[in-house]
């Protein structure tokens, strides 16, 4: 284990203005309107301190809590994934020239960004994509030049939400690597910890005092606490050979009349990589952009090839979604492409329960 | 704040018309050329393999790589929707877009010595073309040379001609099939590609089955082939999904576990079995 | 030649021409592309004139509405509706499914006087359309897409997915869930931009009926947000009320309001 | 070409352009004598009175809004401050002034497109805008500046700018950022000299002359150049609060039409632009008065065609107070607040770009509304509109060309700005082919 120091709440800031005069730029955790939201702050004045945010299938509030930390509250609305592979992004453009048109490629303008809050299921989630998007035969430019301009601050989970079940893919609550600096919340400030040599930089620069025995042990029991009050599962032990198996289960006809093939459960998982490729022509036709957007295999043109739609109805699509996120995945990376963050639970307007719905249908009974 | 230019592989390049043949009233086949000449002389590909072709202000399609010819690279494109009509409006001395070659190509090397059968349905198997073409030219280097093609009448099928022409080669076998034609015709088989499975002559221990056309056609198929004693492991099909990057990021083309744009377009049977003719994939 | 274009008005609030008029400098250049012969709200005036695009707003609401459209359909190659009251009978259909007679009366002295068909309906129900622009209103976005994709000799497409993708891309906090507004943005064609969550208020489905839609589960989710079924059915029928799922889910979830009520009483 | 004065002269323009919504000319005269001039409304009936019935109040902004394409924020106002009244809400002062931001938006977008687009062909002698743009490129241009300044305006609060989604009872849905406010107040303050070369540019414009005799009704508000509460007033002497609109404005049928005309104690009367600045010119703050007057501009004035120059100066007006209102802004505690609704009628007017507006609701305890009037500005015009057209004409003179006499009454027309959209009231009529 590396190094650890003891930061005051007093001095929780310095972790900001020593990262600013490395030359990052905040993004970290916020209310806003009525969820906590990443976005880019410039002081620990807009961290979500005293809050309390409950979860549940379909639903999330914030309201006060009778506390002071910072990062009690289990994980936000989005994880690491807007930031690095965004939502909207141009990929090249074409313009017409006297010889007919040419190809331009945009420049990938990557702010060093420094994330503050990333959670374990987003750190799993985040060697996913870059699996994905960095270490195939095309590394894509665009993620990649964010990805390399990122800094991450990582806490561990000292509260879990009611959808939260990272414990059961063994994601979580406490991170293991893929930090540059790691913090343990405790009453009165955090333990710090660094996991590269940018985040030793960092840690040198604050005024860190000596984390005390109790300190060791608090941090390590509010983990145990956490794992201990995660009231969801998943039975992953053969998730993959089951749902193959069970491809006309009746339950996938039963979580379709309910599912409102919206895509919002795709579009928070912090692992889902689906994008479309979009053709904006100016309107006086002398150039066009290339742009590529989130999709979701909800939608119908995901599937879609002249004439048909393979996937044309909720039943299948939820099929998809659920049989590449537990099953094929596995084929193509190893593991599940799930990493028990919840969001897809939390944020599903139908109030869909993703783990129930895979347990039923795939779990060994 | 770095801006640096790195490597895009979304980025086509511009390659320009050099001739453009109607092949029927709808398809038609391009002759191209890159515009950067280097890039021109430096392409190359497998049998099987795909480029994704750009019109400018409408979209991306994948095609199929038809041929070199001349020095020229040649794609066959049927026009069905919104890229391929504008596509088809294009004249010789306009610019499109390319970028390619992707994906896993037809076993056409291991395939030496070897019987070879092609098995294609539908208009679409211009991902076959360019394969039977290569075992024609060199009717020694493989073994017998089977063609099984079937379509909905008789008029449907393209290049006539050169499935005439094949029919003459030595050790070669041409066997047609129209499943909506009403009258018999020589040379042609009534019903789907299956009736003419009886008539192939092939050593079933000792070749290679390449398969294309829809879904349904190839999984049938190759289970029956697999009856009729084919090794599974020697019948190979080629995939058809949206393809939006070509380049295995954007998750539209998963067939299973499958991507077909970069582990395919060409597959093993046994590879995709599971879900082959499954509703949904 | 230049192609020709027309804007044609029926029964409408003229908001969706606006999104010609809104281009502001992309106004001259489609001028400079196209000759609009028909549009009098701005001036050219040519209703018989022939035409390549025929845009229209508004819905057909009276006999002579019939016999003009049938006239522009003659008169043009390619035909657009533009918003809600083209493509669904527009706010104004709401009369379709009521005693119209009767509202007639309550708003007008001397009714006898109003030529009116009973009904409000979309310019489908009486000529062949070509494109469909949903939202009320249309936005300058969706306009000059449909332009240029003509001008480039190519079928408009419309992206059909549900405007909570958008919501997403957006990173707006969903309304459903942290608030329980009742959005309609699940049932909800994408176009605006997901404007109302991104003020932080429900959708009420100004874009019509997006793709595979699931109107009873969505209904089924506001009524454990606390809506009567009455509730529901009025967000169903409210602009683009005659849009064939919105109507059957309407009437759907106002027969349950009765059912509710002859169990209560 | 016949010009006698006492020949029959027939004109019948079906569709009159560079109007807003879609209105009839029909103008019959015989032997040196009008027999019939009319502006026929045919937009056919939309009944949203009815479609109100019913629904929660919650609903009526978004219905109402959908009256008028061109300046629904006149009907989502209106709407939204007869609840209030009724339910005894009262924002507070932020709400208050984001609602005259939001609604000199609308004036500006409004008012520039009708100067620039629709009445300058006029003045100018063009056919249209796109014809005029050849030759005055700046004027059409400004125009457009200006136009989507107003469009940006609203979309600040409103989202977009028709048919906007962020208003509701009791405030607004969000509100806007700190960041976002300025960077509108720069545009704001970058297009002060497009304004002021707006109103000197119309000033000099060579106007046809049209002195009339009418009455200006408004509505005054002791600190403020009025926009939203206030009493309704008129330089005849009127006085009353708006709950008192039932009792001196009447709509009726008249004879020869089926549209609806009000009138007031029995008498025509003018709404706009005109009739505001005509009451409430000394409001204007001092910099749009001084300049207004450096111009060689006078109010009251009794000549219709500076109906367009008062729109001019409204422009004027309407971004200086969005500077005002943007300077001073600052985010909110809440930018709502909370509304039981309860039974009872509220009733409310506003000033839409085109004049006086107003509303009436009658609502059920549980916030359900039991009935609706609504009478927008030009139904209120369209008697006044019919007798300008009858006396101008007749001191123009019968002796000029149909075309002349035409283009004479379209012009005449336009200048009020009639906004035929808002068609609430309006019927088809049956063309009269004598
Ligand atoms: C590996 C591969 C090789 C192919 N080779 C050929 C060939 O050699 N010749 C030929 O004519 N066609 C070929 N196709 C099919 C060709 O890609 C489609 O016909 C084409 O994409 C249709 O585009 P469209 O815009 O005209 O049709 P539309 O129906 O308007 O389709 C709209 C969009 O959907 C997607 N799409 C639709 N159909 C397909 C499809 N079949 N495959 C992938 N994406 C699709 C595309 O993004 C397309 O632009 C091949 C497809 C694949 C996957
Ligand atoms: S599971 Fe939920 S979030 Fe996902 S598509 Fe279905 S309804 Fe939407
Ligand atoms: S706010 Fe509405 S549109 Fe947005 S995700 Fe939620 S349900 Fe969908
Ligand atoms: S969110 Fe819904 S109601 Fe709002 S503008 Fe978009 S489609 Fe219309």
């Amino acid at each position: 284990m590396s190094r650890s120091g003891f930061l005051q709440y007093e001095k929780f800031n310095q972790l900001f203005s020593q990262l600013q005069s490395a030359g990052y730029g905040c993004v970290g955790p916020s209310v806003i309107d009525g969820a906590v939201q990443f976005g880019k702050i410039s002081s620990v004045a807009q961290l979500p301190q005293g809050i309390e945010l409950t979860v549940k299938p379909g639903s999330v509030r914030v309201a006060k809590g009778d506390h002071q930390r910072y990062f009690a509250w289990p994980n936000g609305a989005q994880g690491i994934k807007p930031w690095l592979y965004r939502s909207r992004e141009l990929l090249w453009r074409a313009e017409q020239t006297e010889q007919g048109f040419v190809f331009n490629r945009p420049e990938v303008n990557a702010e060093p960004i420094a994330f503050i809050g990333a959670r374990a299921c987003d750190l799993a989630a985040l060697q996913l994509q870059d699996l994905h998007f960095m270490y195939g035969d095309y590394p894509d430019p665009f993620y990649s030049a964010h990805r390399n301009a990122l800094f991450i601050v990582g806490v561990n989970c000292s509260h879990t939400g009611n959808t939260c079940f990272c414990a059961s893919t063994g994601d979580g609550p406490e991170i293991q690597s893929g930090f540059d600096l790691l913090l343990d919340e405790l009453d009165d400030g955090f333990i710090v910890r660094f996991g590269s040599e940018k985040g030793l930089k960092i840690f040198e620069q604050l005024e860190l005092t000596p984390v005390s025995a109790e300190g060791h042990v608090d941090a390590k029991a509010q983990i145990a606490e956490v794992i201990a009050a995660q009231e969801r599962a998943l039975l992953h032990e053969n998730m993959h050979a089951n749902i193959f198996s069970n491809l006309d289960d009746r339950e996938w006809d039963s979580v379709a009349e309910k599912c409102l093939a919206c895509g919002n459960c795709t579009m928070v998982c912090p692992t889902c990589f689906c994008h479309r490729e979009v053709e904006v022509q100016a309107l006086d036709g002398k150039s066009s952009q290339h742009i590529r957007e989130w999709d979701s295999c909800f939608n119908q043109d995901h599937s879609y090839i002249h004439g048909i739609t393979i996937r044309d109805e909720t039943r299948l699509r939820y099929r998809q979604w659920m049989s590449h996120k537990l099953g094929s995945w596995r084929d193509q990376y190893d593991r599940t492409g799930c990493t028990g963050c919840g969001r897809c639970i939390s944020w599903c307007p139908a109030a869909i329960d993703f783990v129930a719905e895979a347990n039923l249908i795939a779990g060994d009974s | 704040m770095s801006a640096q230019p790195i490597a895009n592989p979304y980025l086509p390049y511009e390659a320009e018309i050099v001739e453009r043949i109607q092949e029927t009233p709808d398809v038609f086949t391009w002759r191209l050329r890159f515009v950067d000449e280097q890039l021109h002389q430096q392409y190359e590909f497998q049998h099987g393999q795909f480029n994704m072709l750009y019109q400018f202000g409408v979209g991306e399609i994948p095609v199929s790589v038809k041929n070199r010819e001349q020095n020229l690279l040649t794609h066959t494109i049927r026009v069905v929707g919104r890229v391929t009509k504008a596509m088809a409006e294009l004249k010789a001395g306009h610019r499109i877009g390319i970028r390619g070659p992707y994906g896993r190509g037809w076993p056409i090397q291991d395939c030496t010595g070897k019987d070879v059968v092609f098995i294609t349905a539908g208009l679409g198997c211009a991902p076959a073309i360019s394969a039977i073409q290569h075992v024609a030219e060199c009717r020694t280097c493989f073994g017998r040379l089977v063609i099984m093609q079937s379509v909905k009448h008789r008029s449907d099928m393209l290049w006539q001609k050169q499935y005439d022409e094949w029919r003459q080669l030595p050790n070669t076998q041409v066997l047609l099939a129209a499943s909506r034609e009403k009258t018999n015709w020589p040379n042609w088989e009534r019903g789907r590609v299956s009736v003419l499975f009886e008539d192939a002559i092939y050593d079933k221990q000792n070749c290679t089955v390449m398969l294309c056309g829809p879904d349904g056609m190839m999984s049938g198929s190759a289970r029956m082939l697999a009856e009729l004693g084919v090794p599974e492991e020697h019948i190979y099909l080629s995939l058809e999904r949206n393809m939006q990057c070509a380049i295995g990021h954007c998750g539209h083309c998963q067939f299973g576990s499958a991507f077909v744009c970069k582990d395919g377009p060409v597959f093993s049977y046994p590879e995709v079995k599971e879900v082959l003719g499954h509703r949904g994939f | 030649m230049k192609p020709r274009v027309a804007v044609h008005k029926f029964a409408s609030c003229s908001g969706c021409q606006l999104a010609f008029i809104n281009m502001g400098e992309d106004l001259i250049t489609l001028t400079e592309l196209v000759d609009i012969v028909h549009f009098p709200e701005a001036g050219p005036l040519g209703p018989e004139d022939a035409v390549d695009i025929a845009f229209i707003e508004g819905s057909v609401t009276t006999p002579e509405d019939v016999d003009r459209l049938k006239g522009i359909r003659e008169h043009c190659g390619y035909l657009v509706t533009m918003g809600a009251c083209a493509t669904s009978g527009g706010i104004q259909a709401l009369k379709n499914n009521a005693d119209s007679d009767a509202w007639l009366k309550s708003v007008y002295a001397k009714p006898e006087y109003v030529e009116s068909l009973s009904t409000s309906a979309a310019i489908s129900r009486h000529v062949a359309v070509d494109f469909e622009l949903w939202g009320c209103p249309v936005n300058v976005r969706q306009i000059s897409w449909v332009v240029r994709q003509l001008l480039t000799g190519v079928e408009p497409v419309d992206a059909n997915e549900k405007v909570c993708a958008e919501c997403k891309r957006k990173n707006t906090v969903c309304v459903l869930v942290s608030k329980g507004e009742p959005c309609m943005g699940p049932v909800t064609r994408t176009g605006c931009g997901a404007l109302c969550p991104s003020f932080g208020t429900a959708c009420y489905a100004c874009y019509g009926p997006a793709e595979g839609i699931n109107t009873e589960a969505l209904g089924q989710r506001f009524i454990g947000l606390g809506l009567q079924p009455a509730a529901i059915a009025q967000k169903f029928h409210m602009i683009n009320n005659a849009a064939d799922e919105f109507d059957s889910a309407g009437k759907s979830w106002a027969a349950k309001q009765e059912v509710s009520n002859e169990h209560s009483s | 070409m016949n010009t006698h004065p006492e020949r029959e002269i027939n004109i019948e323009v079906p569709v009159m352009v560079r109007l807003e919504g879609e209105g009839a000319l029909s103008f019959q005269a015989s032997n040196g004598k009008v027999e019939q001039l009319h502006l026929r409304i045919y937009e056919p009936p939309r009944l949203f009175e009815e479609f109100l019935v019913g629904r929660n109040y919650t609903d009526v902004p978004t219905i109402t809004a959908r009256i008028c394409g061109i300046c629904p924020i006149a009907y989502q106002m209106t709407s939204i401050l007869a609840l209030e009244k009724l339910f005894d809400v009262e924002p507070g002062p932020w709400v208050y002034d984001m609602r005259r931001l939001l609604y000199c938006g609308e004036w500006l977008q409004s008012h520039a497109l009708h100067i620039h687009l629709l009445a300058a062909p006029d003045f100018l002698g063009f056919d249209n805008a796109i014809d005029m743009a050849e030759d005055h490129p700046e004027t059409v241009t400004r125009g457009m500046r200006l136009q989507a300044l107003g469009n940006e305006i609203l979309r600040l609060l409103g989202g977009r700018s028709v048919h906007p989604i962020g208003l509701k009872v009791g405030g607004f849905h969000k509100a806007p950022s700190v960041d976002a406010a300025q960077s509108l107040l720069k545009k704001c303050e970058a297009a002060l000299d497009d304004v002021r070369q707006l109103v000197a540019w119309c000033a000099q414009l060579n106007l046809p002359e049209d002195q009339q005799q009418f009455t200006s009704v408004a509505i005054h508000n002791e600190n403020e150049y009025a926009i939203m509460p206030g009493r309704l007033r008129s330089d005849a002497g009127l006085n009353i609060g708006f709950n008192q609109y039932a009792d001196n404005f009447a709509e009726e049928q008249v004879p020869h039409s089926t549209a609806f005309y009000s009138r007031l104690n029995g008498h025509s009367y003018f709404l706009g632009p005109l009739a505001r600045v005509n009451l409430n010119f000394s409001q204007l703050p001092g910099s749009v008065k001084a300049w207004a007057e450096a111009q060689g501009l006078k109010f009251p004035s009794a000549d219709m065609f500076h109906n367009v120059v008062a729109r001019a100066i409204e422009c004027h007006y309407a971004l200086e107070e969005s500077i005002r209102i943007l300077k001073a802004y600052q985010l909110p505690e809440s930018p709502f607040v909370e509304v039981v609704p309860k039974a009872g009628v509220g009733e409310f007017c506003t000033e839409a770009p085109r004049g006086m507006i107003y509303h009436r609701y009658q609502v059920d305890a549980s916030g359900s509304i039991r009935a609706a009037t609504i009478i927008p500005p030009t139904s209120q015009n369209q008697l006044r509109i019919e007798e300008n057209l009858k006396s101008s004409v007749e001191r123009f003179g019968l002796n000029h060309t149909d075309d002349e006499l035409r283009l004479f009454c379209e012009k005449i027309i336009r200048n009020y700005d009639p906004c035929i959209s808002c068609s609430v009231h309006f019927l088809k009529l049956d063309v009269d082919r004598c």
